[in-house]
């Protein structure tokens, strides 16, 4: 590696109206080394990155780019500096197409004026080739699901050519699949000479390419090593700054009768080819039972959870069996009413009331109980949140703090908390760990055992098959909307669980 | 982890829920405060008619406040009522309609409106009060079936029910009576004329509806309800609450106070005339509510808060009347347009990032 | 003795309070009689300050104001123009606002003058009610269109008081025969006024005559005529000269106008409340000399009928003798002694 | 997998592209042949006099259409403008001033506005576009800057710059000439009051307009950013686009186009008058976007769309002049907001769920 460091932190720190997100980081990232960050939710990874792209541009110490000072005044001065970056949470405009995204900000224009057009999709068309996914360029992102749209903010970074790719939790919308395709490009990009700064939560990730590991805890830098004198059970122990037990969950459970039956359940996709979303899903869960549902992104696997909970726009139809009663939900509500609950996939979108702080996040959905005569008896709710806060470790000064305040991780606890409120016998996780840290993670696998164990059952989905494979006594495999395969945890397998995920799909498409 | 969490979220409790409660109500009765020492010591009559114009000015409060009420809930619960002046001027015509339907016939065959007594505007108050009722519904249909905009659907009644209101008043006053059509109808029995004249009774309705509003805000269900589909409908959907029931609640409350105040406004100015009553007070509440803290992004807003933004106007208005000399109605727009934004600039800094975020996100506001 | 007591907090500036019935040019030319009659009068010396105050059609506003009087120190006398003679509640507060010790007349449209509280309320009147006004121009249009004719009546307000009694008066005064086929409004915006010109003479092809209510629906009106090139089967009348009307009357597109005298009714009112101000029963006689008796208390300050030239059909003798008839050329002399553009 | 998305992708975008695109245009023309051919059958007026009634509603709706297509740029990118109303009253009333400031005196030293001639109409227009230029400018100061919501800072100057005409058209009228203070400012010179009635005048201006915005929006760099503005600001700012620049842009754009329908109106009309001139303008021109596909959360609308918008207006409004034999003035509003449901309720359910979405996630539209 070359003596002279690409990039140099020196010094840095960056705080928010109170909250020190960062504390007098340094380190250096060389030139064409693959630089993992790992950290907890909210050490403070995302707001480096954001520093070192430009978005963020006031904080303390200095930033070196091969040996010069530089202060940037936005987003563009990274780019000329060679440095672009793929932001964890999506930014694009969903009403314009996928070229024009790609290029949003670089137009290339004909005659210095009027936008080409046609050559932006047939540059865009090509890189995304690069990630062999044939996304037509003149879509629209509305029209994508989440893990295209991830893959366009890929492409977009990569359309600018820079010395430096940042990533931060490129894949936590991706399936396998697509990692796959995204490493193979990474491999490209560090062939052809770039530097390629990766965060992410999933540690298989961090230890299968990267050339050196930095460890960041509370915003502090911890540590920067290479890779191989780190061990993935060193990295969370440093992360997290204690063991993480990961006692084999699952064991001593007794799954006792029946309490979910679904038979030839479809959900019909009015104006599409498919057509269905899901097509004659036949599945049974005991209480005291965690069944996984398995799939590529775009599976139905939320559409699933979603027909269980009420929630589709279109009624689903086939037969759901709750505690052998025939149930038919038209709105969450009444599913809410029978004991089912739905941990939403995008936490940000569909789970949290940003402007409400943790006590009213977490009551949200049982205050009918927390009143007396009507109105809503604050010491009760005060009460209540704090017990749910204590039951499930969220780690907060109090039920008062803005529900924004904290971590990614503990935010999505409080989504459980507010839903396990409600004392539901069925409960639907949806990518529960998604974007959440690895100490966050086994707590929350913690929770999931526990809540088994008290004889409730679980429905869990995930983008990642490990998971899966450690909290669940049986997993269902979804593709393309068509249940098919079930593995208990003796069968478990990647392999096998994969070859159920992608395999039909080949055969159907050929 | 524990720690760092620990150790910023006092600071950025402390950080937020202060500067984000308080300051709204506290800023608007500075300000208020301020405003009405300006006009004292630029102007005696405060000083020499305290009672008259202290009354006076809470009287008009109380007639803007209880339809800014109104705006305020459908602003917090996501949406925006523009229909609200229209909605004064229709709910004023009913009422007067009804009533000289119900009056008795003079000697000519004309209703007398000069004695009708307590029944027959009890009458007259709550029918007006059921259309109004009818008129929210009717928006909570347009919005939620039919899936308009809410910016559309109360638009279009802006314009409608105005017209709909001057169409119907001349076969209304046409069919009562010997006189032909009229464009207004005139209702000369006192005791009506008192509702909206005599200071106290618009005041105790308003505290009552202001009382009965903000339990409803911040001590029930509903009201949660309301504020977390206003801050995020689809995961409020999601979380078990009939977000279309809900909107029926709040365009109800707008239009129903919009319609008490129309009783209160033809009560005060003694006759029905749909063609200039209420023109253009859709924005005045607008404004009061967002001058009081009210977010046009939904969630964000109080009912405290919208009630000293409604005294803020009133006191602003009054002022400049006062201080003034020369033509004070061509001043008027210009102050208060002024105020209006130092009072928002002035919350804006207070609630700082939060809402700053919130509104870069959605840009409409 | 509020007013004294206000008097007193400030003696040097108490206001004398001119509120119209709303904004309009006709309104410039009684605000420069006002002015005038301040300067002239010198009732600065006085610390009388005069001010016009403009509604704006609707009784609402002219209510709210009255108690804005009644809660300020330094009212000492006030001339209204009522919107709404039928309205209860403003004469309440005309009631009140004299009770307060205001000093209070009536100007341009008095109050229901058959509501002895009313009458009460106000001292008196200044100004030619708008009915006779009506009437008056009912006349004229039956001299221009002897067997009659279909009209239609453009005007801001409709359930403005003044329009509806000019439009009364006006099919009063030009008896049978003259059918109104439409009346229309346009909330006081010029460009719907030439709309609804342009619809009317649209709609009905049997319309042969158009009357301007409200100032500037005459120029409206004959801008429209004009550009339709339909003024020979048209006849064009309307209320008060605006400067675009004395205009078009020239260029002969405009048949007769009712012109008010606004200028006078300024002057004389300022002239007549400073007296009562000052308890200067001289003046009041010379202004009201039969005050006491029968409708004493109301001057009529005059109507001007003024058409192009004297061989118009339109003659002197067919009008009221309080009437003053004029020639276009008479009355832009009239207008220039006052240096007014229009009135 | 990606055999799976190859095979989603293309029904996809024709399952959507065609819909989202074509539509709102295809259903307008289609909405306003069937109100014309209404009209022409229920009344002759049309086929008797077709040019005449064509020319006038082409003017009508070049005068509305002017400001129309500047609310919608700034609907576009993500923002509203409340104050199009008063900034034609005003930009009227800078018109004519300057014009009877430049005017040649009169023997009685009054300005004689019967013949300017070219030069001082000119400069009057430039002046009275600068000061439309410096409103708009003002207005993304106040939202930028300041950070006022859109629809405060725009409200404040639809009360505040009204009465700043009001007043300032007494003093100036006062210091020009031997008469004293007006409200009104009347302009006489032929070629002045050509400019907005001889029908071709407002259309060539509006279709120019139309064009070039067309062209900015549709074609160019700035277009194509104002879009990624009003569809997600964050990511437009991440993009490294000058937000701020765009709004400025956006709100003279909004600013300029209403001056210009003012100086056009007041030259209609033969006479500047700030009170009443434009008032409750905003909403016809925002109507008018909307119906014509823009979306209040910004991101979404065409240029054609909003032209095809308030061309639709007006031939509503014409068709109820036509066929409303009795008093028509008072069924318009009622009857524009009917189709203007009707409209954007037909656009809903063309652009289906995408829209719907958009409307869902941000819940003030
Ligand atoms: N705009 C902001 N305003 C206030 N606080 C912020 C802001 N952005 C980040 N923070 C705080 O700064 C700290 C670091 O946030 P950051 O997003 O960098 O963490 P992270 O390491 O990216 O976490 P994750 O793994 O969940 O992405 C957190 O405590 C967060 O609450
Ligand atoms: N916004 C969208 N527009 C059109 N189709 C969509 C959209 N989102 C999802 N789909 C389709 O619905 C099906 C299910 O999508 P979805 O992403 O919910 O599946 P999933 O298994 O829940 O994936 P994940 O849960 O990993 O996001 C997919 O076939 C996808 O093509
Ligand atoms: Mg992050
Ligand atoms: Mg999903």
């Amino acid at each position: 590696m070359s003596a002279q460091p690409l990039i140099e932190i020196k010094q840095i720190s960056k705080n928010f109206g109170g909250v020190q997100a960062l504390r007098e980081v340094s380190f250096a990232v060389h030139r064409g080394e693959m630089h993992a960050l790992v950290g907890e939710n909210g050490a403070g990874k995302s707001t480096l990155m954001k520093i070192l792209s430009g978005v963020q541009t006031d904080y303390q110490g200095e930033l070196l780019i091969n040996g010069q000072r530089v202060q940037f005044h936005g987003t563009r001065d990274a780019e000329q500096a060679g440095i672009s970056i793929i932001h964890q949470e999506l930014n694009l405009v969903e009403n314009l197409s996928v070229a024009a995204n790609v290029f949003l900000g670089r137009e290339l224009t004909s005659k210095q004026f009027f936008l080409d057009d046609r050559e932006m999709e047939k540059q865009s068309a090509e890189l995304l080739r690069q990630l062999d996914c044939e996304i037509n360029p003149r879509q629209r992102v509305s029209e994508l699901r989440v893990g295209d749209q991830q893959l366009i903010e890929i492409a977009k970074a990569l359309s600018l050519k820079t010395e430096l790719i940042i990533m931060d939790e490129p894949t936590s919308a991706l399936t396998e699949s697509e990692v796959e395709r995204l490493f193979r490009v990474i491999d490209q990009l560090l062939a052809q000479g770039k530097t390629i700064i990766y965060i992410s939560h999933k540690m298989e990730e961090i230890f299968r390419r990267s050339d050196s590991i930095t460890i960041m805890r509370d915003g502090c830098h911890v540590v920067t090593k290479p890779r191989s004198e780190l061990t993935p059970k060193e990295v969370t122990h440093l992360m997290v700054g204690r063991e993480i037990e990961s006692t084999s969950l699952g064991s001593g459970r007794e799954p006792g009768e029946t309490l979910l039956k679904i038979e030839n359940l479809s959900l019909p996709w009015p104006g599409h080819v498919r057509q269905w979303r899901l097509k004659e899903i036949n599945l049974e869960l005991k209480r005291g039972e965690v069944v996984g549902i398995a799939g590529l992104m775009g599976a139905g696997r939320t559409e699933l959870l979603e027909c269980l909970f009420g929630a589709t726009d279109v009624p689903p139809l086939g037969s759901i069996q709750l505690e052998g009663r025939q149930v038919k939900f038209s709105h969450p509500a009444e599913a809410m009413q029978s004991g089912i609950a739905l941990v939403t996939e995008d936490r940000k979108r569909l789970g949290l009331f940003s402007h409400m702080n943790i006590r009213e996040n977490i009551t949200l959905c049982t205050l009918g109980g927390l009143t007396t005569g009507g109105l809503i008896s604050g010491a009760e709710e005060k009460r209540a949140a704090n017990e749910s806060i204590k039951k499930l470790g969220v780690k907060t000064a109090g039920s008062e703090a803005p529900i924004l305040s904290l971590s990614g991780g503990n935010q999505q606890k409080c989504v459980i908390a507010r839903w396990l409120r409600t004392e539901p016998k069925l409960l639907l996780l949806d990518d529960p760990t998604r974007g959440v840290d690895v100490g966050a993670k086994a707590e929350i696998y913690q929770i999931i055992d526990q809540l088994c164990k008290q004889g409730m059952g679980l429905l869990i989905t995930s983008s990642e098959l490990p998971e899966l494979m450690i909290v669940c006594d049986r997993i269902l495999v979804l593709c393309e909307g068509h249940l098919t395969g079930e593995f208990t945890r003796d069968q478990f397998s990647e392999a096998a669980i994969m070859e159920a995920a992608t395999g039909t799909v080949v055969s159907q498409s050929v | 982890m524990s720690s760092s969490s620990s150790s910023n979220s006092p600071s950025l409790n402390s950080g937020k829920s202060f500067w984000s409660r308080l300051p709204v109500e506290l800023g608007l009765l500075l300000a208020i405060c301020a405003v009405i020492l300006f006009t004292g010591i630029v102007d005696d009559s405060y000083r020499v008619k305290t009672a008259y114009n202290a009354k006076e000015i809470l009287r008009q409060t109380s007639l803007l406040g209880i339809f800014a009420l109104g705006a305020a809930i459908v602003i917090i619960s996501g949406g925006i009522d523009l229909s609200s002046g229209s909605v004064i001027a229709f709910s004023g015509m009913i009422c007067c309609s009804i009533m000289i339907y119900l009056a008795p016939q003079d000697d000519a065959g004309n209703p007398d409106t000069s004695n009708l007594g307590l029944g027959i505007i009890t009458l007259a108050i709550l029918g007006t009060m059921l259309v109004g009722l009818i008129i929210g519904t009717f928006h909570t249909w347009l919005i939620t079936v039919i899936g308009l905009p809410p910016f559309v659907a109360t638009l279009a009644s802006l314009v409608g029910l105005r017209s709909l209101g001057r169409v119907l008043i001349q076969d209304i006053t046409d069919g009562v009576g010997s006189v032909g059509p009229s464009t207004k109808i005139y209702i000369s029995d006192p005791f009506f004329s008192e509702l909206g004249t005599t200071w106290w009774i618009p005041v105790l309705v308003f505290l009552v509806i202001s009382f009965l509003l903000w339990l409803l805000m911040s001590r029930t269900l509903v009201g949660r309800h309301l504020y977390a589909m206003g801050g995020n409908e689809e995961a409020a959907r999601l979380s078990g609450i009939h977000t279309d029931r809900q909107k029926w609640l709040a365009y109800c409350i707008g239009a129903v106070t919009a319609s008490i105040a129309g009783i209160l406004y033809c009560s005060y100015v003694g006759e029905a005339n749909p063609e200039s009553a209420g023109m253009g007070y859709e924005l005045n509440a607008i404004a009061a509510a967002v001058i009081g803290g009210c977010s046009l992004t939904g969630g964000i807003g109080t009912i405290t808060g919208t009630m000293l933004g409604a005294l803020f106007l009133r006191v602003v208005i009054d002022s400049v009347a006062k201080t003034v000399k020369g033509s004070p109605d061509e001043f008027e727009g210009m102050i208060v347009g002024l105020l209006v934004v130092l009072a928002v600039a002035f919350n804006e800094l207070r609630q700082g990032t939060v809402s700053r975020k919130v509104f870069s996100r959605v840009s409409l506001v | 003795a509020d007013s004294q007591n206000g008097g007193e907090v400030t003696p040097s500036n108490r206001r004398i309070i001119l509120l119209t019935n709303g904004n309009s040019p006709y309104w410039d030319a009684f605000a420069a009689g006002a002015n005038e009659a301040g300067a002239k009068l010198d009732v600065g010396k006085e610390g009388l300050q005069v001010v016009v105050d403009r509604g704006d059609f609707s009784p609402e506003v002219q209510l709210d104001k009255l108690r804005q009087y009644q809660g300020a120190t330094d009212i000492a006398a006030v001339a209204i123009c009522v919107t709404d003679p039928k309205n209860q509640a403003l004469v309440n507060e005309l009631a009140a606002l004299s009770d307060s010790g205001v000093k209070l007349i009536t100007v341009d449209s008095d109050i229901d003058r058959n509501n002895p509280k009313a009458r009460k309320a106000r001292f008196a009147y200044l100004g030619t009610d708008n009915l006779a006004a009506g009437k008056e121009l009912g006349k004229a249009a039956k001299a221009l269109k002897p067997e009659g004719a279909n009209y239609a009546t453009f005007v801001g307000v409709k359930s403005a008081a003044n329009a509806i009694e000019r439009i009364g008066g006006f099919a009063e005064g030009a008896g049978e025969g003259f059918t109104s086929l439409e009346s229309m409004g346009d909330e006081g915006k010029t460009d719907r006024a030439k709309k609804n010109v342009r619809d009317a003479i649209d709609r009905h092809d049997d319309l042969n005559m158009l009357v301007g209510i409200w100032s500037y629906n005459t120029p409206a009106m004959v801008d429209i005529v004009r550009e339709l090139g339909i003024r020979d089967k048209m006849a064009v009348v309307g209320f008060d000269a605006d400067p675009p009307a004395i205009a078009a009357m020239a260029e002969g597109n405009l048949d007769v106008m009712l012109v008010q005298d606004p200028y006078q009714m300024g002057y004389e009112g300022v002239r007549l409340l400073k007296a009562l101000l000052n308890d200067d029963q001289g003046t009041v006689k010379e202004i009201l000399p039969n005050l006491g008796q029968e409708d004493g208390d109301i001057v009529e300050t005059g109507l001007k009928i003024v058409v192009p030239s004297a061989d118009s059909p339109i003659k002197a003798e067919l009008f009221e003798e309080g009437t003053t008839f004029l020639t276009l050329d008479e009355f832009k002399e009239w207008l220039a002694k006052y240096n007014l553009t229009g009135s």
